[in-house]
């Protein structure tokens, strides 16, 4: 039998002949009940990406990260263990697993060419090296190495980045290192507004 | 964060979210967070379930956190200062504050010099033409010789500051701030005593405020109000008090500690502006010079500023970073001027901007990591003009946003023919939170690991390797091909084991930062602090000479030889307080409460013995992480370190717009100010006059606006999850009830809402739960809706974006928009 | 054959049967706080998560409520209500869901032999092995919560997590609860945390608060505390709810009497037959 | 019997057509019920027979293993209120059919007393001038149209309970296990006086036929009127 079964109990004796001989089919009544659907999945920890209350959660992937195996998203809950979320979550954070799974997430890079109503799909290489290409075009361009004071500056206003607000710190600090390079000064973020 | 920077030293929420519990009174203003945090958010109920704290809710709408609190009180939006103020006025009245507290860790007693004056609504210094304060007339008394500060301790100098707050706020009488907020009189006293009743040892009390707050043209100010209020009420650096700036993005802390915005290098260093040519005059104008030779000295722990930046320094440009060359100080860039969010847009929308009195070009290409300007920034439909200019855009992005597809909005937004629209757009598909490791910095300063539970689906890549690859890419070219400045590109260090997709854990590791050479320890010479190599531990070890590198200081503590600190997950808290010190890790130094000197009195010894934040036991500070040397003597320091003075401050002389707040009316201001007709709005509040940016009358457009989020939506994100999209099924209008009658506006009916800016049209949801205001005798009517529509979701979650109404002003510290307050008429549709 | 931790103490439509009280549990209740609810509606999608539940199609009428009522594909809704209350406005939010009733009329009503179940520990739950989709549970039920599926021609409703239950965790509502209005254990725990809450209550300013735990349905499963006792029906609440008069007529009184009532019929054609036997024609003498 | 044996003015007629015509002689018999008025019957009983089978299950638990019959409580339930649609039309194209043929006339009231229903049940009673129906068996027919109404309409309200107030279900609930347990009772001593208790009668449901001494005995009156002996 199936560990979701649930069995009824057996009729009591007192009365069986007489539900017998009203045609009664006596065989045990058992109950079907759901499976728990997370008894064996894998859980990891980690932190919700909406807002900054942070709670942890855990995330239910299903397979025990066997090489065959690929892991999908079957439930995320609160981590009962986290001091600030103590296992709760609010909507949106009971809802992560649709964040992960959502149908609508972008699986590929796409490109809208001047004057386009379209988009076009394009490979990595070829949207890294596009976007390269008129980065260094850019910079070129406006790059201000002194002032109209005569400082030196070394700023390139022909360019702006925002965003990080939703990435982790080791992205943020990756980021300033790349607009401390390209030497980018309009900078902002959620910060912000 | 600004005025909690200028106020207390640091820019931050002051406590934590699990403190909220050790409260007596719970302030929930500028914030709804019941909406908004609603996990924080349950230490708030806890403290009220088993402290029987008072929660309050002032807000312009009864809200879901009304709903919950043991006081609600209406306020005009925007009008929080004078409500605050009011409350400081009734404090310093009814001496219903901690003098004990406010004498040792404030500045009342401090002089200020007679430069110093109000009147009119406007403060010395006021340069009309600019449009800005000279800020040197607000300065400290000093005694010259001493070079000392002048302090009263009896608070009764009348320069003091103490007296010379008491005069400012004398005119916020509960009258006037009935007057002014449209607050009945007996509401307004009822909140005022529950606040005040914290104004001593015995209680504590916390704010808790989020954007009600900040996004307002006198934001800062606001925060200003609440940071002054509880030092008055001696709730700050205590467990169950402190101002608590509840923040809405995940790592909007972290990307603050780690140079999110333009103004800052990572740890809140400055991003030097162009003047500052070499290293030493960057550091001398940075490093702040301790005056006061009093009893009380401070720390001053900026003093240490040339050690954070030069170790940053060696993180930006490793090797190419020596004494020499003053540790690549030249290559980093310079700024002249504002380059905040308000100004990427206008000077892209014109096309330059003019810089130390020359014209430069402005932005034609722009990189979004997870940010979706259309939807976030005001006006929008500026927002999509600007875009329209751009030569190229790259979204990097889960879900295809606003901004991505900008080229083919709707007509109403006003941008040019899909045909017309010259700019390339690239549109990368990136990575959520749960597939990628790495930490987030929560909004009160714990950095917590996430571990990665999959893979990003097929086609997609993590947001670093995006990142890398791009620079990769661009960095090849300069190598390959040079150009002007091809150095600082050529220079910055990259050195990790695979610089394409960085391992996040070795960037911590890099951000923790570590010994270079070898460190000798300066006592005993035959000792080292740290070995070359090794990771560093504290503050302590960073060095100015080069031998050490670390990428941001503050995070200092997090990534030892011990190991990675933000993994650690234990739940125990001997403290019984909720400060959790041996999970994750909270910056600064895995301190839990920020100033908690200030939880003691002079002697050491707790306000309140049942809630130690740290106390003296004659040898050393016990308890949270000590904010102060944790062996110096009760006396030896002040409180607020990072202040030069070493106290809070009551009067602060670093913001823009005034040392005290003051009540002024939102940029588009429903009425004049009845304080002073004459200045209505801050004098030195920032609009802008391109041809998007149109500002409405009263006359015209004589209902008060505002916006704000709903708990089943998370910003522009969750407008693609169907799940979230079912709980608010459609985007809608809040009417209070008594206006829907006069206009015959049915509840669920269609109405039209227009500011000078555009029209919107949504559901109108009738309630009781926005009133009509009596505003200087005068009926006002406030409405709102929520943000989280726009194009770019689910067909069945489609709606105007908020912001298509929202103005360019805003605040003159942060120039942070005002979305808060503005002005509209309301139409059935 | 599986050894389940939850025997059946009542089964639907079962003349025999019941627990063998071989294993004695505790009853098992949520706790519901009102006053310190926030509508937040985590409990809504957690539930709709958990039991893997569609999303439902809904329409903005002008409330933060998001469906008028339950549905077959959400189980668990807040209730929202503006009411101004001595000159004050307050915005009431309460949890609706299957209350676990102890004498449930849903169980009453069931006509079909262990589509209703009630566990040892008082977890009322429908059975979709064996419900048949009549939907007199719902006409049994006091609190109009059952709700006929089309898509699978079955009853749903809140089941109080009883996978998760029975396992040893808290419902999925219960543990997503951000406020920690929403609690769970034993029943007898429970009520003991809601009269200490409604004393509480009762000392600021809710002199009318009240823990609602209906005896006409023997108790509820949900203890709910109001701070308004006095008006459950704010709240959407039956003040004084029972399993419906019609349906123990139905069940207790006009079924056997149905059933006597037919074989007796039946036993009368036979004794007349006995007694008269056949009316037929015969050839005249 | 055989169709060449037929001597009877009109006789070939009837049974050629199937015996369409009813209150003609046919050879010793007479046609009582003509095809459709058989066909009608059969309906209405049929689909009660159905309703009945997949409603006693779940009527009562006491009746679960009928459900047996039809693979399972849960089709009993799919079926019952399918089948209780094609009872009410087939009891409507009853109604219309037979609705002439079964008013009172004058005096027959007095026939309904107990005290002449028990004479009629001992066999005791006079029915001289009992037409082709008697007053019971009128009574029979209206109680039928009247059940399908109660069970029709109590029973699209228990189809969709959610369309309706609480307090209609539970009318609903009452009125269809009423009228159901009146029905089957009336039912039960129709098929029984149909069959077993009067034989012949059954016969003039199969074939349509009754013999002479069959009218003679049951219906006099209206034996008289077919064989033309009073008018």
């Amino acid at each position: 039998m199936g560990l979701t079964r649930r069995t009824f109990v057996k009729a009591g004796t007192a009365g069986v002949g007489g539900a017998v001989a009203l045609g009664f089919d006596l065989k045990e009544a058992r109950a079907e009940m759901r499976a728990f659907k997370i008894s064996r999945t894998t859980e990891t920890r980690s932190t919700c990406p909406y807002c900054a209350v942070s709670c942890g959660v855990i995330i239910h992937t299903l397979g025990d990260k066997a090489k065959n195996a690929t892991p999908s998203v079957v439930h995320v809950e609160g981590d009962p263990d986290h001091p600030i979320n103590r296992g709760t979550l609010c909507p949106k954070g009971s809802t992560l697993r649709d964040d992960i799974n959502n149908p609508n997430r972008l699986t590929s890079p796409k490109v809208r060419r001047p004057g386009s109503d379209k988009w076009e799909d394009i490979s990595w290489d070829a949207a890294i090296a596009g976007i390269a290409k008129h980065i260094k075009e850019t910079r070129d361009k406006c790059f201000v190495e002194k002032n109209a004071k005569g400082q030196v500056v070394n700023r390139n206003p022909g360019m702006a980045m925002i965003g990080g607000c939703t990435d982790t710190n080791e992205f943020n600090f990756l980021q300033w290192k790349f607009i401390t390079a390209l030497g980018v000064p309009y900078r902002d973020s959620q910060a912000r507004v | 964060m600004a005025s909690l920077a200028a106020t207390f030293g640091r820019g931050a929420m002051t406590n934590g979210w699990v403190d909220i519990k050790n409260a007596d009174v719970v302030l929930c203003m500028g914030g709804n967070p019941a909406e908004n945090h609603p996990c924080g958010f349950k230490w708030a109920i806890e403290a009220k379930k088993t402290r029987n704290a008072k929660l309050i809710s002032v807000d312009p709408r009864f809200t879901r956190t009304s709903a919950v609190a043991d006081l609600y009180s209406p306020i005009r939006a925007g009008t929080d200062i004078a409500y605050l103020l009011g409350i400081i006025r009734y404090a310093i009245e009814t001496k219903r504050f901690h003098e004990d507290y406010v004498k040792l860790h404030t500045n009342a007693p401090y002089v200020i010099a007679d430069k110093f004056a109000f009147d009119e609504g406007i403060f010395s210094g006021f340069d009309a033409g600019k449009g800005e304060y000279d800020k040197t007339a607000w300065a400290y008394e000093g005694d010259p010789k001493s070079k000392s500060y002048v302090v009263d301790e009896t608070l009764e100098n009348p320069r003091c500051v103490f007296q010379l707050l008491k005069k400012h706020v004398d005119r916020y009488t509960p009258e006037m701030v009935e007057k002014i907020c449209g607050t009945p009189k007996e509401t307004f006293l009822k909140v005022a005593e529950v606040v005040t009743s914290t104004g001593n040892a015995q209680r504590v009390g916390t704010i808790l405020y989020a954007l009600g707050w900040t996004q307002h043209s006198v934001g800062v100010q606001m925060i200003r109000c609440g940071a002054m209020l509880q030092l008055l009420l001696g709730n700050v650096g205590r467990p169950g008090g402190g101002v608590n700036a509840l923040r809405g993005h995940s790592n909007i802390q972290g990307a603050t500690d780690m140079a999110g915005t333009f103004e800052i290098l990572p740890g809140y260093l400055k991003t030097p502006s162009a003047p500052l040519q070499t290293l030493k005059d960057y550091l001398e104008g940075a490093t702040p010079t301790t005056l006061n030779k009093q009893a009380w000295a401070s720390m001053n722990y900026w003093q240490n500023y040339p050690k954070f930046m030069v170790s940053l320094l060696k993180s930006a440009y490793g090797k190419n970073a020596t004494k020499e060359n003053d540790f690549g100080y030249s290559w980093l860039p310079k700024v002249d001027g504002n380059y905040s969010w308000m100004y990427i847009f206008d000077d892209m929308y014109r096309g330059s901007s003019m810089r130390a009195g020359g014209k430069e070009p402005g932005p034609e290409g722009l990189v979004t990591f997870g940010m979706n300007p259309v939807g976030i920034g005001p006006n929008s439909k500026k927002m999509i003009s600007a875009l329209a200019k751009l030569k190229w855009l790259v979204v990097v992005e889960n879900y295809e946003i606003e901004t991505a597809i900008f080229w083919k909005a709707p007509k109403e937004y006003g941008g040019p023919e899909t045909a017309k629209i010259q700019t390339e757009v690239y549109q990368l598909p990136a990575s959520g939170f749960a597939e990628k490791d790495g930490t987030f910095t929560n909004s009160a300063r714990w950095l917590q690991w996430k571990w990665k539970a999959l893979d990003p689906p097929n086609g997609s890549k993590t947001d670093q390797e995006i990142l890398a690859r791009i620079f990769l890419a661009v960095r090849e070219l300069y190598k390959k091909e040079g150009g002007p400045g091809a150095e600082n590109v050529l220079n910055v260090a990259w050195n990790y084991t695979n610089p394409a997709a960085p391992d996040l854990g070795e960037v911590l590791k890099e951000i923790n930062g570590k010994a270079i050479t070898d460190i000798p320890d300066p006592k005993d010479k035959t000792k080292l602090i740290r070995a070359a190599g090794q990771q560093l531990e504290n503050f302590g070890q960073l060095q100015d000479d080069g031998s050490t590198l670390c990428g941001n200081w503050l995070h200092l503590g997090v990534y030892t030889e011990a190991g990675n600190m933000a993994q650690r997950r234990s739940p125990a808290d001997p403290t019984g307080l909720g400060m959790f010190h041996q999970w994750g890790f909270s910056w600064p130094a895995n301190r839990r409460i920020m100033y908690n000197r200030a939880s003691a009195d002079k002697d050491g010894n707790p306000w309140d013995p049942t809630r130690v934040g740290i106390k003296w036991n004659g040898e050393k500070w016990v308890g949270d992480v000590p904010d102060i040397k944790p062996d110096s003597k009760p006396g030896e320091y002040g409180a607020f370190i990072m202040n030069p003075e070493g106290v809070g401050r009551l009067f602060a002389p670093a913001l823009n717009d005034g040392p005290f707040p003051e009540h002024y009316e939102s940029v588009e201001a429903p009425v004049d100010n009845v304080l002073h007709p004459k200045v209505t709005s801050s004098p030195v509040t920032k609009k802008f006059s391109s041809d998007k940016d149109v500002y409405g009358k009263k006359e015209d457009f004589p209902i008060v606006c505002t916006t704000y989020r709903l708990t089943e939506h998370y910003h522009y994100w969750t407008q693609h999850t169907k799940v979230l999209t079912q709980l608010q099924p459609g985007f809608f209008v809040e009417i209070p009830d008594v206006l829907a009658q006069q206009k015959g506006i049915a509840n669920g009916s269609k109405v039209k809402v227009s500011s000078a800016r555009g029209s919107i049209e949504g559901v109108a949801m009738v309630t009781k739960r926005l009133r009509p205001m009596k505003v200087d005798g005068k009926e006002l009517w406030q409405i709102g809706f929520p943000l989280h529509w726009g194009f770019a979701g689910l067909p069945e979650h489609t709606g105007p974006l908020a912001n298509f109404l929202t103005p360019s002003a805003m605040d003159p510290n942060t120039w942070t928009p005002e979305f808060k307050t503005f002005l509209v008429k309301l139409e059935k549709a | 054959m599986s050894v389940h931790s939850l025997e059946i103490r009542r089964s639907s439509a079962s003349l025999l049967g019941g627990a063998t009280g071989m294993r004695a549990l505790p009853d098992v209740a949520k706790y519901v706080d009102t006053s310190t609810c926030i509508g937040c509606k985590a409990c809504e999608v957690a539930c709709q998560e958990w039991n893997d539940l569609a999303p439902v199609a809904t329409h903005q009428v002008g409330t933060y409520q998001t469906l008028p009522t339950l549905d077959a594909g959400f189980w668990n809704l807040i209730r929202f209500d503006e009411r101004e209350v001595d000159g004050g406005l307050k915005w009431l939010m309460r949890k609706d869901q299957c209350m676990h009733c102890a004498e449930p009329g849903c169980l009453e009503a069931c006509p079909a032999p262990g589509a209703i179940v009630q566990y040892a520990n008082g977890i009322v739950d429908v059975n979709p092995d064996n419900c048949i989709g009549c939907g007199y549970c719902e006409t049994g039920c006091p609190f109009d919560v059952p709700r006929f599926s089309a898509k699978t021609g079955k009853m749903a409703k809140c089941t109080l997590c009883v996978d998760r239950v029975s396992v040893g965790l808290e419902p999925a509502c219960i543990k997503a609860c951000p406020t920690g209005c929403l609690h769970f254990g034993t029943k007898e725990d429970m009520v003991a945390l809601g009269s200490a809450r409604v004393a509480q209550l009762k000392a600021n300013g809710f002199p009318q608060a009240a823990l609602y735990d209906p005896q006409g349905v023997g108790g509820t499963g949900v203890v709910t505390v109001l701070g308004f006792g006095d008006h459950p029906e704010w709240y959407g609440l039956a003040a004084n709810p029972h399993v419906p008069l019609g349906v123990k007529l139905w069940k207790n009184i006009l079924r056997p009497i149905g059933l006597i009532a037919i074989f007796g019929a039946l036993i009368g054609t036979v004794g007349h037959y006995f007694t008269y036997g056949k009316k037929e024609y015969r050839e005249e003498a | 019997m055989s169709v060449a044996s037929l001597d009877t003015h009109g006789a070939d007629v009837a049974v050629t057509a199937g015996r369409d015509r009813e209150d003609i002689v046919v050879g010793g018999e007479i046609v009582r019920h003509r095809r459709s008025s058989r066909f009608i019957h059969f309906a209405v009983a049929a689909t009660f027979i159905v309703c009945l089978l997949t409603g006693l299950p779940i009527w009562t638990p006491f009746f679960t293993w009928m459900a047996t019959l039809f693979g399972g409580l849960s089709f009993c339930r799919w079926l019952h209120p399918w089948a209780g649609i094609f009872f009410a039309v087939s009891s409507l194209v009853m109604f219309v059919h037979w609705a002439g043929q079964m008013t009172f006339e004058p005096g027959e009231k007095s026939w309904l007393s107990p005290k002449r229903l028990m004479s009629y049940l001992e066999y005791r009673d006079d029915n001289t001038d009992v037409g082709k129906y008697n007053p019971g068996q009128k009574l029979q027919f209206w109680c039928a149209i009247l059940a399908a109404v109660g069970l029709l309409a109590s029973g699209v309200v228990m189809w969709f309970p959610a369309s309706f107030p609480q307090i209609v279900r539970e009318l609903s609930i009452l009125l269809h296990s009423l009228t159901f347990i009146l029905f089957v009772m009336l039912i039960t001593w129709h098929v029984y006086l149909g069959t077993a208790a009067e034989p012949g009668t059954f016969h003039s449901m199969t074939r349509g036929t009754v013999t002479k001494a069959w009218a003679r005995l049951h219906h006099p009156k209206w034996y008289r009127q077919v064989m033309g002996l009073e008018k």
